[in-house]
């Protein structure tokens, strides 16, 4: 067995981390801010959670900054062009992105198109479907209700971390424990094997890469709920942001390895990292080399270890 | 041209045994990967024009000793000889300039490649101005295959799309390209039917006969007698002995090997036949199952023979629903049946032990317990979740029934030896409960003692009623342990004998017959 | 005779084999014919010289990246940080050329540069074993960041006119499409002929066979990534020189592009195939798209939209091919 | 033509200039809640602009720096995200009202989406003025407007109307067709030019991102497509100007195409001195980031209040307010040959 997992190096990091981070700015270590950064990380964290159970199965998806793009525009589309009530709009929007979700899925399981290659694509094209149907114009005045999603609290605490906390205990004792997540690991380490074990491979993966498509597009409503607008260029770089959460988690990027309480602590310390250097006076570009270094060097760290540890 | 197995005829041809100083000498090696000790004071010696057997268990430590001799591994002690000069290998590639060729236990080619790059990767024919020689690389690869009589091998062919039989004559031709003096092979025959083993066979005499010195691991004791002048026994990482052929017989190797005498080899008992538990009517699909019709009683074993190529995976892949059947009809327990993929076919009670254990069976990195569960992560469903306690119980079980070599439910398949490896691929299918059992070459790569174990449970499984479908490339396997015979080729069923009246002679004439009907 | 030779298929003849060699090519290169006939009916002034060069030479630097993308991407890694590279790199010349150093040196250093840290990075992934899209991810950031930082995203004017090599014609042709052309066939030659070259194809199909074969593949990893820092530096150089004006930030999504040609060119992402005629073909092929969309009056909302199906399509038709010619 | 941007009604300036009625809106920007009285003493500031990394805001936070070092008791620092990302901005802007600063200056990547986030600075206490890209008049209590979207469009289309003899084809390079102000720079200048230049005709807006290889790669590919059809280039942003001016140059059409646009002056030189192009509109940006520091000194002080109708901005003197919490930095200016090389940034 493993002498010191992945999972917690990252939680000594984080605490080390906030830390130091505390000792810098005393506004960085209060209640106040803390939540105020569940309520920012709360998108990326979302469809993190996924991406997870996407790289695990030894997949990757691209396109989840595009879907989100695509499900923000037309819930405003929806809304405002075609004119139905907003609950429904949200609804269809996610559903469009619950379809992106699939289309993936299919063409990775049906046409055998490396999931790198097919959400390349979907990329290009899912942010294109935003910008023309957009027409470049945003949508915006939404009702007061709307905005409890992304601005509003529940017990003091952000929706949105209400969210996020609800999605991430369901998918990690998916992900740890139920049958679908052993097949994911199952699929992520040896499909081939898998499928001659009788486990639905095809079917596994379409519902993984449907579920990408349905967390990125509820980010998406979060997200258009907290700046109460929408605009084609959403979501654009989030992709990167995470994967970056997800791999600095410890899920292994050649899949069968990783878990959703490792995603969970990466996205709060790239988040930590982000809040509290700004507050400690480092800038914006500062801290993405910090980011930089600090994904690359848990990565050494937690290899040194497992090489020790299990040969 | 197909010869019959000259098994137990002791020695090679006389010209064995050369004398003089050996071309490879290893003596005192000793290994251990992280802690553990894999091979402890082993000397292997390899001398020009003999042809030098490796024997033991799985997990013996016979790769590794290779592994050692090509420059793979780095001994932790002991010391390598080459014509009686001392030297030391930082890289495979120091041990190729040695003269030393291997060809390796798991095949290690280039998907991708053609067969002639394949062949000549690293040490490519070059041009005057040092560009590699595609005309002459292309050439010389056809020379090299023909030697290996396999004039139908095209040298301009994807290696990715070869079947396992063609990638290892293009494997000894790599090995061969580098005309080494010493050429190492690692269980070369374990994946090959056996029309290709004899030609195997043919192949390592030419090369003793031009003075090569080859070290042979194998399995397979009928070849090792056919082919080897001394043989070498290792037991868990240790030398058990080396000793020239005529002074061996099975009997006595085996129990070198195992540490104890083999009973029976193939302890198959007739048992009476309940009613038919799987049917197929006139089942094709696409080229390679054609009209394919049988039955399989319970508790009956009917095996299956044929060539390499003949179809017999692609027939089991049929009825296991990983390429569903085109056309005819599968009945399972008397009512006929739809099965178009793997987890009906599970349903239905029809478990498949695939040929390929690395690769189809087990998902290496996974414990046993993660492993057996596979099949079964529906009914471990409780609630919504897995419920682990009865996993690790019945991983446990089986580990017991099965007696499977291992630290526990929790140890990771990839350590296990081979056989072991075998059994938990049993168990994951046994876990069903299956009423019919497909195993595709059940012991390929698998030393005597767990192969008879295994052949032991098979039978025993079989006496408590099971229908178990047997597809194996080793002759002496099917007749030992079927009770009836069906012979394939061309993807069609050619002949079928009762368990009696299969023998060597006249299952192996039924292939080549057909054989060359077939083709006509 | 042997069994094996009745399961044998004929030898597939000399077009198949082709086909199934350099099949992505082809589509490639069809697409690109297609595109020609089609736009150039709609509007003759598409396929105009003037046109056609300045397609070309604006995006040679794409392919010139994509070169070395397609040189990592067959030994089996990726490198998402490429764009970053290229804009550090190409503030490099800049501030090189404006602080008046000799133009050469503004040309060479970037390279070396270039060289120099992807050495470091093939390196990192070779001997930590560290997944390359893991430690490029790092590189992205660090790059990107760090640039900003030390140039407050200053842009550089005014450089010595001798320093635009980019802009200078070559027998009436722009230089970069010098550069791309003689680069991929260079390249293309080494690829097939060197026997250090088929070490990238040995080490990106199976790495553990290579290493039997006494092949190193950390040894490998490394050349190509420091041959990948080798063309980002010169695709940087010819970035840097196009225009008066160097932004000193990166050019957005750059590291997509470059990845997407090379994979749409043939380069298969698992490794171990694929050639760099085909990444310069697809590179061409998105340039061509990007300038079409404007002459066919397509609103550019949808340029997007096109370049996404129309990769799907590429892609899927490749696996169709791969489908025709796979054996089991 | 244009149908980008957003459906906000367009209000052209008459043909000869004479300047629309301002009709005199009462104060609609917001107020922080129980601010500091903060008269005199030190304040920190920080500028969030769009993006950083581009010569125009570079430009701004330098006018920012400047009126800072002059003023003495200010400390500001500028940083924001590296790509015009609404997301990250807003961001930034929260880490810093957390980070406890005295006032905010920002220039919106939209102004809705921003809005959220200046409210809650302003009930913290903060100040906040924003500058060149507005933000909801309620988020933020002045913003400084570098020029009319009506003046600038007004400029912008007499020059090319002067310099291509009033009429020919024209066409647009801009950013995205999401970006506010260039949207609705388009949309006037449409409207303007239907009414006052109603030959000139618009043959078609491209995209450009802030990328100058792109930008250059679409002006070429305009050029090679309308040929001699097209007779000017309006660049939108300071990337896209120079850009297309480079690629009328290398395509040798220097007189043949005119190019007009917004850009800083340091980018354009080589091309007004080597005459390709005549003149380039600009609003001086550094004055513009100046005036948006002072007028935070102001506000702090609490010597600009709702309802005065004009503040006087340090060296520039006296900048008029107009509709409501706005501050007019002037007409937009116009750089040429003779005065380009006066400037530096
Ligand atoms: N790289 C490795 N790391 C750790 N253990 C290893 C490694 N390679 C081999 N072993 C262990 O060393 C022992 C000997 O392995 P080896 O492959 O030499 O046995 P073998 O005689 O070839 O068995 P088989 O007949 O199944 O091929 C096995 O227990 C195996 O688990
Ligand atoms: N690992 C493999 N990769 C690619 N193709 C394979 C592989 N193994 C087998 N094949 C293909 O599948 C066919 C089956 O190979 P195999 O040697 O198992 O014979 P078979 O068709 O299964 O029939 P049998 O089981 O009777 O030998 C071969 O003709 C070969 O083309
Ligand atoms: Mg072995
Ligand atoms: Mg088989």
């Amino acid at each position: 067995m493993k002498v010191l997992r992945h999972e917690t190096v990252l939680a000594i990091l984080l605490a080390i981390a906030l830390a130091i981070l505390a000792a810098q700015s005393d506004r960085f270590f209060t209640v106040d801010n803390l939540l105020n950064q569940g309520r920012l990380m709360a998108e990326v964290g979302l469809v993190a959670l996924v991406m997870t159970f996407v790289i695990v199965s030894a997949g990757i998806d691209l396109s989840v900054g595009s879907i989100f793009g695509l499900v923000a525009i037309l819930l405003g589309v929806f809304w405002q062009n075609v004119g139905m009530p907003l609950p429904l709009a949200i609804v269809a929007a996610i559903v469009v992105g619950v379809v992106a979700g699939l289309a993936n899925g299919w063409v990775i399981t049906r046409f055998k198109v490396p999931p790198l290659v097919a959400t390349l694509a979907t990329l290009a094209l899912y942010r294109g479907l935003a910008e023309g149907i957009s027409q470049a114009r945003s949508v915006r005045g939404y009702p007061e209700w709307f905005f409890v999603l992304g601005q509003g609290e529940v017990l003091g605490v952000p929706t949105q971390l209400w969210v996020f906390a609800v999605f991430a205990v369901v998918a990690s004792v998916i992900l740890g424990l139920s049958p679908f997540g052993r097949a994911t690991y199952a699929i992520g380490s040896n499909a081939v094997a898998a499928r001659f074990s009788g486990i639905r491979v095809d079917r596994t993966i379409l519902a993984i890469y449907a579920a990408s498509g349905l967390m990125s597009a509820i980010a998406a409503v979060i997200f258009v709920s907290r700046v109460s607008t929408t605009r084609s260029d959403m979501g654009t770089g989030l992709e990167l942001d995470v994967i970056t959460a997800v791999v600095l988690g410890g899920t292994s990027i050649f899949g069968g390895r990783g878990t959703v309480i490792g995603t969970v602590l990466g996205v709060m310390l790239i988040q930590a990292l982000k809040n509290g250097l700004a507050l400690s006076g480092v800038k914006g570009d500062g801290t993405i080399v910090v980011i930089g270094f600090v994904l690359i060097a848990s990565i050494v760290f937690s290899n040194l270890f497992r090489r020790n540890s299990d040969g | 041209m197909q010869r019959t197995v000259e098994a137990a005829s002791p020695g090679g041809t006389p010209s064995g045994g050369g004398d003089g100083a050996p071309l490879l000498e290893l003596s005192g090696m000793t290994k251990s990967f992280s802690g553990v000790t894999v091979l402890e004071d082993v000397s292997f010696d390899v001398r020009a024009g003999e042809v030098h057997a490796l024997l033991g268990e799985n997990g013996a430590g016979k790769s590794t000793l290779i592994k050692i001799a090509a420059g793979v591994h780095r001994p932790d002690r002991g010391s390598i000889r080459i014509g009686g000069r001392e030297v030391s290998f930082a890289s495979p590639r120091d041990a190729r300039a040695g003269g030393i060729a291997v060809v390796y236990q798991e095949l290690l080619l280039f998907p991708e490649l053609t067969v002639a790059e394949n062949i000549f990767i690293g040490h490519g024919p070059r041009t005057a101005a040092g560009t590699l020689d595609w005309r002459r690389m292309r050439e010389r690869a056809r020379e090299l295959l023909d030697d290996l009589d396999s004039q139908h091998l095209d040298v301009d062919a994807r290696v990715g799309g070869l079947s396992v039989a063609n990638r290892q004559r293009v494997e000894i031709a790599k090995a061969l390209s580098q005309d080494a003096r010493v050429l190492i092979m690692d269980e070369p025959t374990a994946s090959l039917a056996e029309a290709d083993v004899q030609q195997l066979i043919q192949i390592v005499r030419t090369l003793r006969q031009r003075g090569v010195g080859i070290a042979y691991v194998s399995h397979k004791l009928p070849e090792v007698f056919a082919l080897a002048d001394r043989v070498t026994v290792l037991r868990d990482g240790r030398l058990v002995g080396t000793e020239p052929i005529a002074a061996m017989d099975e009997r006595k190797v085996v129990s070198m090997m195992v540490g104890r005498s083999i009973d029976q080899l193939f302890p198959k008992v007739p048992t009476r036949l309940g009613e038919v538990m799987l049917e197929a009517r006139g089942v094709c699909h696409a080229g390679v199952v054609r009209d394919v019709s049988f039955q399989l009683r319970a508790g009956e074993i009917l095996g299956i023979a044929g060539l390499v190529g003949s179809g017999r995976t692609e027939l089991a892949l049929t009825l296991f629903g990983l390429t569903p059947a085109t056309s005819g009809e599968i009945l399972v327990g008397g009512s006929p049946v739809a099965v178009t993929s793997p987890d009906q076919a599970r349903e239905l009670g029809i478990a498949y032990v695939p040929e390929d254990r690395g690769l189809q069976g087990l998902v290496k990195p996974q414990t046993i317990a993660e492993n057996i569960a596979h099949t079964m992560l529906e009914r471990l469903r409780r609630g919504f979740l897995v419920d682990r306690a009865r996993e690790t119980a019945l991983a446990r079980h089986f580990i017991e029934a099965l007696g499977i070599r291992a630290r526990g439910p929790g140890q990771v398949v990839g350590q296990l030896s081979g056989g072991n490896q075998q059994k938990v691929v049993l168990a994951k299918w046994l876990a069903i409960e299956p009423r019919i059992l497909i195993m595709d070459e059940p012991t390929r790569g698998i030393d005597v003692g767990a192969k008879s174990e295994i052949h032991a449970l098979m039978s025993k499984l079989a006496s408590e009623g099971l229908a178990i479908l047997m597809i194996s490339s080793e002759l002496p396997e099917v007749l030992g342990m079927s009770d009836r015979v069906l012979v394939m080729n061309g993807g069609r069923v050619v002949a079928e004998f009762d368990g009696s009246e299969a023998t060597q002679e006249a299952v192996g004439q039924a292939m080549t017959l057909t054989h060359q009907r077939g083709a006509a | 005779m042997t069994a094996a030779e009745v399961a044998r298929p004929p030898r597939p003849s000399l077009v198949s084999r082709t086909l199934e060699a350099y099949g992505q090519e082809i589509v490639v290169f069809a697409a690109i014919a297609v595109l020609f006939v089609v736009v150039g009916s709609v509007n003759p002034r598409f396929l105009s010289d003037s046109n056609l060069i300045s397609i070309f030479s604006g995006n040679a630097y794409i392919a010139v990246a994509a070169i070395g993308m397609s040189l990592v991407i067959i030994t089996g890694h990726i490198d998402v940080s490429v764009g970053s590279l290229i804009g550090a790199l190409a503030t490099i010349a800049g501030t090189l050329a404006v602080s008046g150093y000799p133009v050469w040196v503004a040309w060479v250093v970037p390279v070396l540069v270039g060289m120099a840290v992807n050495a470091m990075v093939g390196a990192v992934i070779a001997y930590v074993k560290i997944p390359s899209i893991v430690v490029t991810l790092g590189m992205l950031s660090i790059l990107k960041g760090g640039l900003i930082s030390l140039t407050g995203g200053a842009w550089i004017t005014d450089m010595p006119p001798a320093f635009f090599i980019a802009q200078q014609r070559w027998f009436g042709i722009p230089s970069p499409i010098w550069f791309m052309v003689a680069l991929t066939a260079v390249v293309a030659l080494w690829m097939r002929h060197s026997p250090t070259a088929r070490m990238f194809y040995a080490v990106g199909g199976n790495a553990e066979a290579a290493r039997a074969t006494g092949i190193s593949p950390e040894r490998t990893t490394v050349i190509a990534f420091t041959l990948h820092g080798l063309f980002a530096g010169i695709a940087a150089l010819l970035f840097a020189t196009q225009l008066q004006v160097i932004q000193s930030t990166v050019p957005p999504n750059l590291e997509l592009t470059v990845i997407t040609a090379a994979v749409i060119g043939g380069v298969s992402i698992l490794g171990g195939t694929g050639t760099v005629v085909g990444s310069t073909l697809a590179a061409i092929l998105f340039a061509c798209i990007g300038s079409a969309l404007v002459f066919l009056n397509v609103s550019a909302y949808w340029l997007k939209a096109v370049i996404g199906l129309l990769i799907l399509a590429t892609v899927l038709a490749d696996m169709a091919r791969r489908r025709r010619y796979r054996r089991i | 033509t244009w149908t980008g941007g957003d459906d906000l009604p367009t209000n052209p300036l008459a043909c000869d200039g004479a300047a629309a009625a301002a009709e005199a809106k009462p104060y609609d920007g917001g107020t922080p809640t129980n601010a500091p009285d903060r008269k005199g003493k030190e304040i920190t500031v920080v500028d969030v602009p769009k993006l950083i990394g581009i010569g125009y805001f570079n430009a701004t936070s330098k006018g920012i720096a400047d009126a800072a070092a002059e003023l003495g008791n200010v400390k500001v620092t500028t940083d924001g995200p590296t790509k015009a990302n609404i997301d990250e901005q807003i961001t930034f802007i929260d880490n810093y009202i957390t980070s406890g600063v005295d006032g905010i200056l920002f220039a919106a990547n939209d102004p809705v989406a921003i809005a959220p986030v200046l409210k809650k600075a302003l009930e913290r206490g903060i100040n906040v003025v924003g500058y060149d890209a507005n933000s909801t008049p309620d988020a933020r209590q002045w913003f400084v407007n570098q020029a009319e979207f009506n003046g600038i469009a007004k400029s912008l289309v007499d020059r090319m109307a002067a310099e291509i003899g009033g009429e020919g084809g024209i066409a647009i390079v801009t950013s995205t067709f999401t970006t506010p102000n260039q949207a609705r720079w388009i949309a006037e200048m449409a409207d303007y030019a239907e009414k006052c230049h109603p030959n000139l005709n618009w043959l078609e807006t491209v995209e450009a991102q802030e990328d100058n290889v792109l930008s250059f790669n679409q002006a070429t590919t305009l050029i090679n497509k309308y040929g001699d059809e097209l007779k000017g280039i309006f660049g939108m942003t300071s990337v896209a100007t120079p850009a297309s001016a480079e690629a009328v140059t290398q395509a040798g059409q220097c007189g043949n195409v005119a190019v007009v646009g917004l850009a800083t002056p340091n980018a354009m030189k080589p091309y007004v001195e080597s005459g390709c192009v005549e003149s380039v509109v600009l609003w001086n940006p550094v004055d513009l980031g100046y005036a948006a520091m002072q007028v935070l000194r102001k506000v702090a002080d609490g010597e600009l209040q709702p309802g005065a109708t004009s503040v006087e901005a340090g060296k520039l003197g006296e900048l008029q307010v107009i509709n409501g919490s706005e501050i007019l930095l002037g007409a937009p200016f116009v750089f040429t040959k003779d005065n380009v090389n006066d400037f530096d940034f």
